[in-house]
């Protein structure tokens, strides 16, 4: 199966509908995606992101590249925005297309979870009281993305 | 050797710099060796590399382990673990 | 945590972009979603969705109750259509909110593990040569349907 | 006792109609009983309900088992595995 993937890295907002419409269009029937969006709270005024402009987009379809290559997809798309978000705007975009649910929403799952780890992106959080500060990796993260080393479909 | 360095997030701040080119001595071969030889500058560079465990490279386009040998990159880049997502 | 559900049986289409955006305005950072398509080929020509109106919306909100009692959620959509769709029409939608990324994948893995074989809908499917048979169901729904009996997380 | 019967998919269409309201004798306890009673009429009945293994049913709002008591119930519906999503 030929995956059709769609990469794309940029500070503008995507349109989820008109993107998982496109991956509906391939035929495929199953169709699942994730969206991460900045949470609020404890006076968070922005989140910034900062990426290594020359590998994300490399790394990302290699990311795309190895779901595809894991489960028989028909499409896979993955956004993510860099730049200052603030609280209740979308910041990542991992979706696939399949025959089948059960490899559409795996592929979501690991998708979003190599994307946490394995593309070149950080989180600066920038407060209202005039504070920031560089969010830390997440362990679980990395277990959460270990997960897929042990399990091939 | 002439090498490109790119530093991002909190090793860029503490460094004070997005890039700068280095000609680190021939012993010093691995990316590991790169990182102690840099921190060895002391101020931001020290700050930056104080704990090993929270950094990571890349050369060209993929990530690489400590031990990878440096001889023949022309970008390294050093960055902490990535937080995106 | 309080989810807000919302279920819905109709014979329209339903805006995907718009059902996400509505489960991300909750705030919890975490969206996920499932999308069927009816999927061509075989010369099928249209699906016939049978339901039974008096049981349907009761049975679709005790599963988005469940998804909501076994993970942390914000929100639980799942839309469903009836009547006549053709190849490439939309069928159903799963979604959740959650704080967490893992909770919004698995609550909307099992949500339409469940919606497939608990929720009273049936295919008929009519073929261009003007055949037309029910869709069998299949063991492996059952299967992954199963598979939450034994988890709870 | 007089129990409403809902019909769908195949065993509606084997049996020609979507509902009725039958009278079952007072030993027809279960809903398993309620099939064989009448699968007994033959036709479609017999047809729609020939594998036993493929009929499901619900009473009020929920499904219920072959063994669940029809006494008391106002309404019974019976159908196939279900296919949707």
């Amino acid at each position: 199966m030929n995956a059709t993937i769609l990469v794309r890295v940029q500070t503008a907002d995507f349109d989820v509908g008109a993107e998982l419409e496109r991956l509906e269009a391939l035929g495929g029937g199953a169709v699942a995606s994730f969206t991460g969006v900045v949470r609020g709270g404890d006076g968070l005024e922005a989140l910034e992101l900062e990426h290594h402009p020359a590998l994300t987009e490399a790394m990302m379809t290699r990311i795309a590249q190895e779901a595809a290559a894991r489960w028989p997809l028909l499409g896979v798309t993955a956004i993510h925005r860099h730049g200052r978000l603030v609280p209740g705007q979308r910041i990542v975009l991992a979706a696939a297309a399949a025959p089948h649910r059960a490899a559409a929403l795996e592929a979501t799952s690991f998708l979003i979870d190599w994307l946490k780890t394995r593309a070149p992106f950080w989180k600066k959080e920038h407060f209202a009281d005039g504070a920031s500060r560089w969010v830390e990796a997440r362990a679980e993260d990395d277990a959460a993305a270990a997960r897929w080393d042990a399990k091939r479909t | 050797m002439a090498i490109e360095l790119l530093y991002f997030a909190r090793i860029r701040e503490a460094i004070g710099r997005s890039a700068e080119t280095v000609s680190p001595p021939a012993e010093v071969a691995t990316v590991a060796a790169l990182v102690d030889w840099l921190a060895a500058r002391g101020g931001g560079y020290a700050e930056a590399f104080a704990d090993r465990s929270r950094v990571r490279a890349a050369i060209g386009d993929g990530f690489v382990a400590p031990d990878a040998p440096i001889a023949g990159a022309r970008e390294v880049a050093l960055f902490p673990p990535v937080t995106g997502g």
